[in-house]
Formats: C-alpha cells, sequence, structure tokens
C-alpha cells in the first residue's frame, strides 16, 4: 500500500509541477513579450515599459517563475492588472458560482447514471436497456452549449417559470440562487450522465459474467443479492475511472456554461481576461483547474486501493 | 428411491447460430452417499449437465427432461424455492479457484454467505462455524486466514476455501466440476484425498466432473462417460476400466499414454477433432469419427442398453469388436 | 562441482548443453521500508542432450522449468551460467549471427490459440521463422518475400504436419485446437533445426487430440533426426515422447536418469512423491502418500535442500546441508542425502 | 445478466464466431442497423460539406439586411439569421470546417499518439514511464484549458482549436495504444515471432499494429466525434473560428443574442451538430461490434 501510495503522490507532484512549468511557459516565455501580450503591438513603448516596471518583467524569465511559485505557496497570486485586486479575491467570489455548479452537477449525474447504469444492464437486450442506451447515445451527441440554449427558450422564453441567465448571489437568498443554478446544472450534467451511464452498464455487465458470479449463485443468492452483494462493488473500480476523468470536462463545462447563462463565475472570469488579456488571471485560473483535475485523480487512485485489496500490492 | 434423479434432460443454448443442443436425453441416478464421475472431452456436455442441476444455466437456454431431488421435481420449481436448495442441498465447486472467489472481499466472508443465507448464522457465531469449515478442509493457521483476500493465497488453498464454502450448509450433494484441472499434480492429490474423505464422512452425494479418466477412476464408484451431450457408456467404475464397451470410451482410454506402461508402437488416437455444439451429427453424436460406424448410426440414435451387470451403452455395433 | 555430464562418451554431440544456469528476477518493491523481494525461478541447473536424442522436464509449477525453456531459446538472459547450442555460447553470440543460430533451435508453445498470430495466413505465420533468417527475405510484408527456396521449405513443413497445401491461404481461426498446434509445430520445423524446445505442447488439448500430436512429435523425430526438449507437467505425456527425464523442484534439478531408469525406480523422494500422486486408470479408489503443503516459497533460499520441508524422509542434515546431484547408478543422478 | 458455461466446455465458446465470421464484415455490417444510420448520418454531413465547396441555395457569408431573420420560407428552407443570410447555406458550409478541424486533429493526436503508444509498450521500463507521465500532465489540461492557453498566448484563431485538440488527443491515443499494445505483446504468437528472430520494431509493425488496428480505428472515430463538439463549444465561446469562416458553434453564439425574436435559429445549428456526432458515435459503436465482439463487452 505505501508503496502505491508513494509512487501515485510523485507522479501527482511532477504532474503539478509540470503543469505549471508549460502554463508559465505558453504565457509568458514563448509568445515572446508578455507585456506587449497584455497591451497589444501597438501600445506605445512609454505605456509597455510602465506595465513591465509594474509587473517586474524586466527580470529573467526564471526568476519570475520561481516568484510566481513562491506566491502560490503563501496564497499570493499577485494583483489582476486590470481589476488591480488581488487575483485570490477575484477566483474566491467567483468559485462562489462554478462550486455549486460543478459539484451540483456531478452529484446529479452521478445519482441518475449509476441508477440507470444499474437498471439497463438488469435489462440487458429488453426495452429499457435499449431506452436508456438511446437516451446515453443521444446525451453524447447534445452539446452542451446547446442545450443550455434550448432549456432557456422552454423554461425562460416560452414558460417563463426559469431566469434566462445571470445569479443574483448568494446574499440574495438561497432560493434565488438554487433557482438560477436549476438549468445551468441540469444542463452540465447531461452528457456527464450519459458517458457514466454507458460505463456503469458495461462495467455490471461485464462483472455479472465473472466466475465468483456464478460462485455467488451456487451459494443460493438470488440474482438481485449477487448484484448487491458481489457485482457492484467490483463494477466500481471503472466508474471510479470515468468519475475522475469526468471532473475534467466537469471543469471545462463549467467554462461554458457560465457564458451561456451569464453565471459570474470562474469561466465567465477567464473569458473576460482573455479578452481584456489580464495575463495573471489567466495563469492563475488555469493552472488552479489543473490543479483540481490532478487532485482529483491522485484521490480516485486512493479510493481504487480501497475498493479493490488487489491494487495495494501492484504498482 | 435415488437421491437424485435426472432422467432425458436435454438443454439447448443460444449460439450465433441459433439454438444447439448442448446435452440430449442424460438420464442417470445418485444415491444417497454415492459418487459418479462424468467424463469427456471439451463440449462433450459435462458441465451443461452440472449448471443444469444447479439451475444456473446461461440466460436463454432451454431445458426438459427432469432432475429430482428426493421425489421433487427440480424444473418445475420456481426461482426462489431453486435459491434455497443452492448451495444448501446441492452445492458446487468450479475448475478455476482463482476466478471463482470474489476478489475483493474476505474469504471469511464469502465463506459464511451461505451460512447467513440458509441458516441465518451471524456475527461471532458465523465465524466460529467458518474457523471450523477452515480447519476441517485442512487450511493451515485459520484463524489467521479467515481475514485474508483470495488474491493472498495459493491455488490449493483457494480450492480448499471453496470446498469449505460449498460444504458450509452440510448439502447432500456435491458437484464438483473440474475441481482440480487448474492446480499441480501433488496438490490435486491433496484435494481429491479431501473430497474423497469429506464423502466418507459426511455420506454426501458426490458428482464429479473430470476430463482426466485417472482422476475419475480414482475418486468414483460409478462413472459416466460423455461425447457431443449424451451418456455414450455408464456404469460401475471398476467394471467400464475393465472393459469399455462404446467405440469412443475405447478409444479416449487409448490415446492416454499412461506413466511405466510399457511402450509399444504409437499411441492409438480417435481420428478427426471435438465436434462444436451445432455440427453434431443428429443420430449417434460420435458416427462421423467411429471406425465401426455403418449406416444405422447416422440414421437412427442409439439407445442406451444394458450389456452386462453396471454397465449399459449406447452402440449400435457394442458387441462387435474393434477393426 | 556436479558436472553436466549424463553419458561421458558421447558429451561432445550434445546439441543442447546447459551450465550452472540461474535465473532471478526481482519483484517491484511491496514496501518503502523493505528491501524488493527476489524471485529465484532458477538455481543452477545443468543439463545436456544428444543429437536426436529427447529429454523431458517434469515438475510443478513454480519449479522453473518454463524459466529454463526461456532461457535456452535465448528469450531471456541468464543470471549467471550459460547456454550452448551446438557447441556455440548464446550469450557470446553478436546480434546478427544470434539471429542466424535461431534457425537451430525453434520452440513450440503452450496455447495454440494464443501462439499464431490471428491476423496471418498459415503460410506467413510458417514461413515467419524464414523471413528472420534468410537475408533478404526479412520483409515486413511477407509477399515479397516469398522466394522459392521459402515456399519450398513451408510447403514441405505444412505436408509433414499433416495438413494439406490449400491450408496454406487459411487463417488460425479456421482450425481446431489440433490443427493449431500442427501448425506451430510446422513453423518450428520449417528451418529444419537441431533443437526444438516443447512447453506444454499438449496439455491445452483434448486427450484424443492429445494423442495425434504426440504420434506426430515422434514421427517427425524419427524422419527429420530432431532433438527434443519437452517442458510438461504430465508424466503420462513424458513417459511417452522422451529418452531421458529430468524433474525439477524450486529452480534445482533434482533427479535425472533415462526414462526406464526413472519410471522403473525413482530415487528421490520428490519424484516419488509426484509418481504417486498422478491418477492411474484403473488403480480403484486409494488414498495416496500425498504431500503435505505447496511447493515452496520461490522467494526464499533455503540453506539446506529446498525440499526438506516437505519431504517425509527429511532430517536434521536436510535443513543444514543442501544435497549435490549426485550419481547414484550409472547414468542415473538424484540429489538427496539419502538416495 | 447472464452466467457463463464453465471454462471447461472450451471448445463450445471458440466455435460461435466461426459462423459469425463466415458472413463477413460487409454482410455482419449490413445487418447491423445502428452502424447503418451512422453511416447514413456520417455520409449526409460529408456530402453537404462536399457540395457546399461548390454549391449552396444562396451565399452563405452574403448579408441581406431586408432578408433578416426571417421563419423558414420556400426560398429559405431553414430561414434567415440577423443579417439576412441563408442558414442552411451556412450549415452546409460550416459542415466543412467541423470536418477540417476533426480530420486534422485527429490525424495529428492519432500518428504521434499511437506511435508513442506503440513505443511505450514495445520498451516498456523507463521508456514507459516517460510517456506515460506526459500523458498524464497531458491530461490534466482539458481542451478547452489548452485553447485558453494558446489564445491568450498567441491571440483567437482555428489553428489554436485545432492544435489544443491534436494535442489532447495524443495522449488519449497514447494511452488506449499502450495498453492495447501490451496486452499484445504479452500473446505467446510475440513470443513465438522473437523466437523467430523478429526484433522490437519488425513484431510492433507486423504483429501489434494489425492486432489492435481495430481498436485505433474505433478510436479515431470517437475522437473525430468528440473533435467536432470541441470545436463547436470553442468557436461558441470565440477561441475556435473566427469570422467569415462559417462555424456551426459561432452561429449559435450569435443566434443566442435573438433568442427572444428568433428562437427557431438557435436549433438548426444545434441539430447539425447532434446529427454528426450521433453519427460518428454509432459508427464507432457498430465497429467495435463488428470487428471484434469481444470488445464490445468492454465498453
Amino acid at each position: 500500500m505505501s508503496v502505491f501510495l508513494a509512487r501515485r503522490f510523485l507522479t501527482f507532484l511532477i504532474t503539478i509541477s509540470g503543469a505549471s512549468v508549460i502554463i508559465f511557459l505558453l504565457l509568458e516565455v514563448l509568445p515572446g513579450d508578455p507585456a506587449l501580450t497584455m497591451l497589444g503591438v501597438d501600445a506605445p513603448d512609454s505605456a509597455v515599459a510602465a506595465i513591465r516596471l509594474e509587473l517586474g518583467l524586466d527580470r529573467p524569465a526564471a526568476v519570475r517563475y520561481v516568484a510566481w511559485i513562491a506566491g502560490l505557496f503563501q496564497g499570493e497570486m499577485g494583483l489582476s492588472y486590470v481589476y488591480k485586486v488581488p487575483v485570490t479575491e477575484l477566483i474566491g467570489q467567483r468559485l462562489q458560482v462554478t462550486l455549486p455548479l460543478a459539484i451540483g452537477s456531478m452529484a446529479v449525474a452521478t445519482l441518475t447514471a449509476l441508477s440507470l447504469g444499474i437498471f439497463a444492464a438488469t435489462n440487458h437486450n429488453r426495452i429499457g436497456d435499449y431506452g436508456v442506451m438511446g437516451f446515453s447515445q443521444l446525451g453524447l451527441a447534445i452539446p452542451d452549449f446547446w442545450f443550455g440554449i434550448l432549456l432557456i427558450i422552454l423554461f425562460a422564453v416560452i414558460l417563463h417559470w426559469l431566469p434566462s441567465g445571470g445569479f443574483p448571489g448568494w446574499d440574495e437568498g438561497l432560493w434565488r440562487g438554487v433557482k438560477s443554478l436549476m438549468l445551468p446544472v441540469f444542463t452540465l450534467s447531461l452528457s456527464l450522465t450519459a458517458v457514466m451511464t454507458r460505463v456503469t452498464r458495461s462495467a455490471v455487465l461485464e462483472v455479472a459474467r465473472e466466475d465468483f458470479v456464478r460462485t455467488a449463485r451456487a451459494k443460493g443468492l438470488s440474482r438481485r443479492a449477487a448484484l448487491w452483494r458481489h457485482v457492484l462493488r467490483n463494477a466500481l473500480v471503472p466508474v471510479l475511472t470515468i468519475g475522475g476523468v469526468l471532473v475534467a470536462t466537469v471543469l471545462t463545462g463549467t467554462l461554458v456554461i457560465e457564458n451561456v447563462f451569464a453565471l459570474p463565475g470562474v469561466g465567465k472570469l477567464i473569458f473576460d481576461a482573455i479578452s481584456n488579456r489580464d495575463l495573471m488571471v489567466v495563469k492563475n485560473v488555469v493552472l488552479l483547474f489543473a490543479a483540481i483535475v490532478v487532485v482529483v485523480n491522485f484521490m480516485v487512485d486512493i479510493l481504487y486501493a480501497m475498493v479493490d485489496p488487489r491494487i495495494r500490492i501492484q504498482t | 428411491m435415488a437421491l437424485l434423479s435426472v432422467s432425458d434432460l436435454t438443454v439447448e443454448l443460444q449460439t450465433s447460430r441459433g439454438m444447439a443442443p448442448a446435452v440430449r436425453g442424460v438420464t442417470f441416478d445418485l444415491e444417497k452417499g454415492g459418487t459418479l464421475g462424468v467424463v469427456g472431452e471439451s463440449g462433450c456436455g459435462k458441465s451443461v449437465t452440472a449448471l443444469a442441476i444447479m439451475g444456473l444455466l446461461p440466460d436463454g437456454a432451454r431445458t426438459t427432461g427432469r432432475i429430482e431431488l428426493d421425489g421433487a421435481d427440480l424444473l418445475a420449481l420456481d426461482e426462489e424455492a431453486r435459491c434455497r436448495i443452492r448451495g444448501n442441498r446441492i452445492a458446487m465447486i468450479f475448475q478455476e479457484p482463482m476466478t471463482s472467489l470474489n476478489p475483493v472481499h474476505r474469504i471469511g466472508r464469502q465463506i459464511a454467505e451461505p451460512l447467513r443465507l440458509h441458516r441465518g448464522l451471524r456475527g461471532a457465531n458465523a465465524r466460529d462455524e467458518v474457523l471450523r469449515l477452515l480447519e476441517r478442509v485442512g487450511l493451515p493457521d485459520p484463524a489467521r486466514r479467515i481475514d485474508a483476500y483470495p488474491h493472498q493465497m495459493s491455488g490449493g488453498q483457494r480450492q480448499r476455501v471453496m470446498i469449505a464454502m460449498a460444504l458450509s450448509c452440510a448439502p447432500d450433494i456435491l458437484l464438483a466440476d473440474e475441481p482440480t484441472t487448474a492446480l499441480d499434480v501433488t496438490i490435486q492429490g491433496q484435494i481429491l484425498d479431501l473430497i474423497n474423505e469429506l464423502v466418507d464422512d459426511t455420506g454426501m452425494g458426490l458428482i464429479l466432473i473430470s476430463h482426466d479418466l485417472g482422476v475419475i477412476g480414482e475418486t468414483t464408484e460409478n462413472v459416466a462417460v460423455m461425447y457431443g451431450g449424451t451418456v455414450v457408456e455408464h456404469g460401475a467404475t471398476d467394471r467400464l476400466f475393465a472393459n469399455f464397451a462404446h467405440p469412443y470410451s475405447q478409444g479416449l482410454f487409448a490415446a492416454i499414454p499412461q506413466v511405466g506402461a510399457a511402450r509399444t508402437g504409437p499411441l492409438r488416437t480417435i481420428p478427426g477433432t471435438v465436434p462444436e455444439l451445432a455440427d453434431l451429427p443428429s443420430a449417434c453424436s460420435f458416427a462421423d469419427r467411429c471406425a465401426r460406424a455403418t449406416e444405422i448410426c447416422w440414421r437412427q440414435a442409439p439407445r442406451m442398453e444394458r450389456i452386462g451387470p453396471d454397465q449399459r451403452t449406447a452402440c449400435h455395433h457394442h458387441g462387435e469388436t474393434a477393426a | 562441482m556436479n558436472g553436466p555430464v549424463l553419458n561421458a562418451p558421447e558429451d561432445s554431440e550434445a546439441v543442447l548443453r546447459v551450465e550452472g544456469l540461474q535465473r532471478h528476477f526481482t519483484l517491484p518493491r511491496e514496501s518503502l521500508f523493505r528491501a524488493p523481494e527476489t524471485v529465484y525461478a532458477l538455481n543452477g541447473v545443468d543439463l545436456s542432450i544428444r543429437r536426436g536424442r529427447s529429454l523431458g522436464v517434469v515438475g510443478e509449477s513454480g519449479c522453473g522449468k518454463s524459466t529454463l525453456a526461456r532461457l535456452c531459446m535465448a528469450l531471456d538472459t541468464p543470471t549467471a551460467g550459460r547456454v550452448e547450442i551446438l557447441g556455440q555460447d548464446l550469450a557470446r553470440l553478436p546480434a546478427r549471427e544470434m539471429r542466424r543460430a535461431r534457425a537451430q533451435f525453434q520452440m513450440v508453445f503452450q496455447d495454440p490459440y494464443g501462439s499464431l498470430d490471428p491476423r496471418h495466413t498459415v503460410r506467413r505465420i510458417v514461413g515467419e521463422t524464414m523471413d528472420a533468417l534468410v537475408p533478404g527475405n526479412g520483409n515486413s510484408n511477407g509477399k515479397s518475400g516469398r522466394s522459392i527456396e521459402r515456399e519450398e521449405a513451408v510447403g514441405l513443413a505444412i505436408d509433414a504436419v499433416g495438413l494439406r497445401a490449400n491450408d496454406l491461404d487459411k487463417y488460425p481461426h479456421e482450425f481446431s485446437g489440433g490443427q493449431r498446434q500442427r501448425i506451430a509445430i510446422a513453423r518450428a520445423l520449417v528451418t529444419r533445426p537441431s533443437l526444438i524446445v516443447a512447453d506444454e505442447p499438449v496439455s491445452a488439448l483434448d486427450v484424443s487430440v492429445q494423442a495425434q500430436v504426440l504420434n506426430l512429435m515422434q514421427e517427425l523425430q524419427q524422419d527429420f533426426g530432431v532433438t527434443y526438449m519437452l517442458i510438461s507437467h504430465d508424466l503420462g505425456v513424458v513417459d511417452y515422447v522422451c529418452d531421458e527425464v529430468a524433474v525439477m523442484y524450486l529452480g534445482r534439478i533434482v533427479e535425472r536418469a533415462s526414462r526406464r531408469q526413472l519410471f522403473a525406480k525413482p530415487a528421490h523422494p520428490y519424484t516419488q512423491a509426484l509418481f504417486d500422486a498422478v491418477p492411474r486408470i484403473g488403480a480403484g479408489r486409494r488414498r495416496r502418500t500425498t504431500l503435505p503443503g505447496n511447493v515452496g516459497s520461490q522467494t526464499r533460499q533455503a540453506a539446506g535442500c529446498a525440499f526438506a520441508d516437505r519431504c517425509p524422509k527429511a532430517q536434521s542434515r536436510c535443513t543444514g546441508e543442501a544435497p549435490e546431484l549426485r550419481k547414484i547408478d550409472n547414468g542415473h543422478m538424484a540429489s538427496c542425502h539419502f538416495a | 445478466m447472464t452466467e457463463t458455461v464453465s471454462n471447461s466446455d472450451r471448445g463450445s465458446g471458440q466455435g460461435t464466431g466461426r459462423g459469425t465470421a463466415s458472413l463477413g464484415f460487409l454482410g455482419r455490417a449490413l445487418g447491423h442497423r445502428s452502424f447503418m444510420i451512422g453511416l447514413l448520418l456520417t455520409g449526409a454531413m460529408i456530402i453537404s460539406a462536399l457540395v457546399s465547396l461548390v454549391w449552396t441555395p444562396h451565399s452563405p457569408t452574403e448579408i441581406v439586411i431586408a432578408e433578416r431573420l426571417k421563419l423558414p420560407s420556400a426560398s429559405h428552407w431553414f430561414g434567415t439569421d440577423q443579417f439576412g443570410r441563408d442558414i442552411l447555406s451556412m450549415i452546409m458550409a460550416g459542415a466543412q470546417t467541423s470536418i477540417v478541424v476533426g480530420l486534422i486533429a485527429v490525424s495529428l493526436g492519432a500518428v504521434l499518439g499511437v506511435s508513442l503508444g506503440l513505443w511505450a509498450a514495445a520498451r516498456r521500463g523507463w521508456t514507459e514511464d516517460v510517456i506515460m507521465r506526459l500523458s498524464d500532465l497531458n491530461l490534466a489540461f482539458p481542451v478547452i484549458l489548452i485553447a485558453i492557453l494558446l489564445t491568450a498566448g498567441w491571440g483567437p484563431g482555428i489553428i489554436n482549436a485545432i492544435l489544443a485538440l491534436g494535442i489532447y488527443n495524443i495522449s488519449v491515443f497514447a494511452r488506449q495504444v499502450r495498453g492495447a499494445g501490451i496486452a499484445m505483446w504479452e500473446r505467446e504468437f510475440v513470443l513465438a515471432a522473437r523466437a523467430a528472430g523478429k526484433g522490437n520494431l519488425a513484431i510492433t509493425i507486423e504483429h501489434v499494429l494489425p492486432n489492435i488496428i481495430s481498436i485505433i480505428v474505433v478510436q479515431a472515430t470517437i475522437s473525430f466525434a468528440i473533435a467536432i463538439l470541441a470545436e463547436a463549444a470553442l468557436s461558441y465561446l470565440g477561441v475556435g473560428s473566427q469570422p467569415p469562416n462559417p462555424s456551426w458553434g459561432r452561429m449559435l453564439s450569435e443566434s443566442q443574442s435573438y433568442i427572444f425574436l428568433a428562437p427557431i435559429i438557435a436549433v438548426w445549428p444545434g441539430l447539425a451538430i447532434v446529427l454528426s456526432v450521433l453519427g460518428l458515435n454509432l459508427i464507432g459503436d457498430g465497429l467495435r461490434d463488428l470487428v471484434d465482439p469481444r470488445l464490445a463487452r468492454r465498453r
């Protein structure tokens, strides 16, 4: 167990440091002068010189990188060039929208997908199975932003039940906040549900074919009991894997969905930052997202070892 | 009355080419405390017969005939009633002790499962019973092993765990499907001895399925030789092994290189290959590989005939000597 | 030093000679705080096979017989010791010559379903061995490499194993298990090797088919004078095919003798137990003198005899002092203090 | 839920493949309904892209203010957008963008990813470790994140979208091919090839690659579908295809401003995306069933 975790932790460290290097290279070194990137090539020399001084861009790249990382360890991400406020503060505000959106859709998707997947597997090659598979095939093909637009047309434009977008802030009452997040959460969970349903279904079908399930039935367990006691835990491993992969999908999904519903989340922040060429915001937000993906996958690895005792001795 | 009586059992399985008969008209009895060996090559229907007795055939399989346990037809029972019999009155062990145990559960829990299900044992009571069982099947250091996972054990130890599991509710019948095929010879000896001993001690009936004539010959009193989904020869083991009557059993017997036998020329072989379910000849399933086959063998399926005390065979030409 | 000698005078004719062969594998670490474990798969094996003879290697799983086969086929590198084929030390051959030398030793594998590439025709499968050996024929698509000699050799090999010429353009899935094993034998035969190493060649086959393949192997030995090393767990098969037998336990040869001597008078307690464990047809219901316990751990090296913990004859001497493989009769060797 | 027959009846299981194989790939494909539907949908997408190269009902770029936001009619089957452009023509031309982006991105990912995956599988050891760690790193950056980075560094453009997708696909293919490749290297026929004196490269080309090509083709089809979705999303966000290049994603983003006035114009491009992606996914799933029934179970 300890070697497994140690190796995973090492991988995790390597990945996260690699990610920060890549972000830094792509934003501040490869395109050339960051000051020009931020101001545009037509900017007057004096402005360029000013911003160089302000952001310390006259220092060598390696020094700037170390300063950035050292700052991160102290919880400092620097000042937003456009808003002139600490980037940590900006991100903190925006996460109040993004986190509920991401976690909410993941939760909705997991619950729906597990039920649908198990239902389809237990009705293999019957009408219920075909229905679920058809739904998930459609869910995979529908772009989530278009699905969002369709929901807006239906619930906001035609029915007037829910707001077409925007977010009032949690200060305006829990219900109003939840109401404005309902369509986004539903939108984002569609494709996640579709993918997870497929994986759950096939994992359950696969495990159900294993010899030990036959053993369980030979002991006198009913199909249902064999499913709950023997199949599901073994089927969890592939479902966990896809869950880890989907975290990346959820995060990038929030970027898109926040734009569809005009939600003031991190996704909106980053696209505004791109148009404003606010490098400070872009690099820190991208690193934050990459870090979340890596951390979640590290946690998935630990979960594996908890679910499947065999993994503890493999590496 | 026999403990288990199988009569005219026919099983059809779903294949990519439609329904194919895997077992055709199999009939045999097992007395209380009796031992029956079922021997045959791959695809002969021996495992399908066992699964039919357990009621664990794949989806879409069609079963006809009768399987009577103490006079009650199992095929007439509903699924719930069959669940009460499985693991309780009829238990089964399988070929691959590695894949037949759930990798994510400790073995103690897996052995306790039938105890909880059929006897309502829980907690410390169940654990004590599991420890007793592990000791009974000769697993060294049961107090420590009870909390092990299957992957932490050797093949022989895992098969002992399977046997403990099958034994837990003191079944009337033990079905063992190639229980030693995946094991080494010396371990195979240990397991066969264990099964023999348990049969003698508990008085349960044993159906041992194997492709190995030697294993069957040493373990069971009666033997049924299967080919192409049917029993071609059946009788007391000693008598059969002394004098096989069916050309298939004769060929099988002659094809095995035996340890210490004087080497006299090449081994006798059966021409052709083991057939697939869907390709079986419709009358005598052995006709296309049989040296004695005549026109009648292609036209009419031979019936089981008594050819001596404790020996029956299904061959139109059983009286004739081989060409 | 216990010599590799079986019959000293003819030893110069050895097709295969193995001396002091060892192979140890390091396992991945299980704990940060313990050294990684070592698997002692082979612990000093000596043997030789004379031309045209066949040696059976018998033992249970974990005895190192498959590792031995791979080392003899130069598919793996030994930790210590050497393998000589026709007097050439395999470890000293440069890569180019090694490829050519492979014509002299070929292998037949256990699994007739896994050992043939499902995407290749029989022609290509059997011809593959020629590909690598004949320079200029090493084309990857197998079509342009269809020289006349190659075609001829493939045709002969296919004929020798009892398949027909129109089988050449079929794919493996069109054949049954026994026929596939014939294809595998044809592939080994096509370069007219001196030595064929067969690793459990019939254990995946049905009994009635197994006999066909064993007979074929016998015939080929008579017709082509090929030398066999046959790895098997089945004593009956070894008894039928081989002239000499080596019994292995935990990476060592514990007994070596001619077939007749071994089966008439097994000397090592392990060999005796192995014989006793084999189910006999017609023996009736019986109890064996079964060995207790499992095959010992490959990750520990015993100071004394590796078999001591399971041996009915073991005494205190056995746990302290490892027995040498010594001559107990003409052409019969065993490594037991009491043999 | 099914139980399988015991392994000892090996022969019966082995034989089932033979009957279906004799039917031939084409015959089985024609009988596979969802595969044929997929083929039809994808065919329609490709044909409309090809036709749009030489002919569209109207110009997809011509602005006719008088005709703006018209409902579907005989002259404009799908209606017109806020600039009076013909939506059907824009959708036909938009298919070009989707196909070009998908093709380039998937080829880039497949060529590099397959090579790296094969290399990792053949060499194992530290080579594999390095490749797999790189691929871990790659997977920490989902497509949209890569596109954002590229856009922030170099400004928006379709090249960024293609690059982002291509880079992402490298690790997708590398992982899949490595896994399947390692399984092949453990097969006995590879050992047999080594015994015949074949080197790593020859074995990879002759034995490993042909046996996993079906997996690669299936992955390519699915990746193509994902690429179409991702290109649409990137263009919708403004970091993909730029005007005046027609693009389904951008059509949707523009339509959103007129959602209260003319909701119908938000429907057509979305439908086009759904049908194209559905078609490719159905082909991918169908291929998986058709080339190797054993693979079908894996998903």
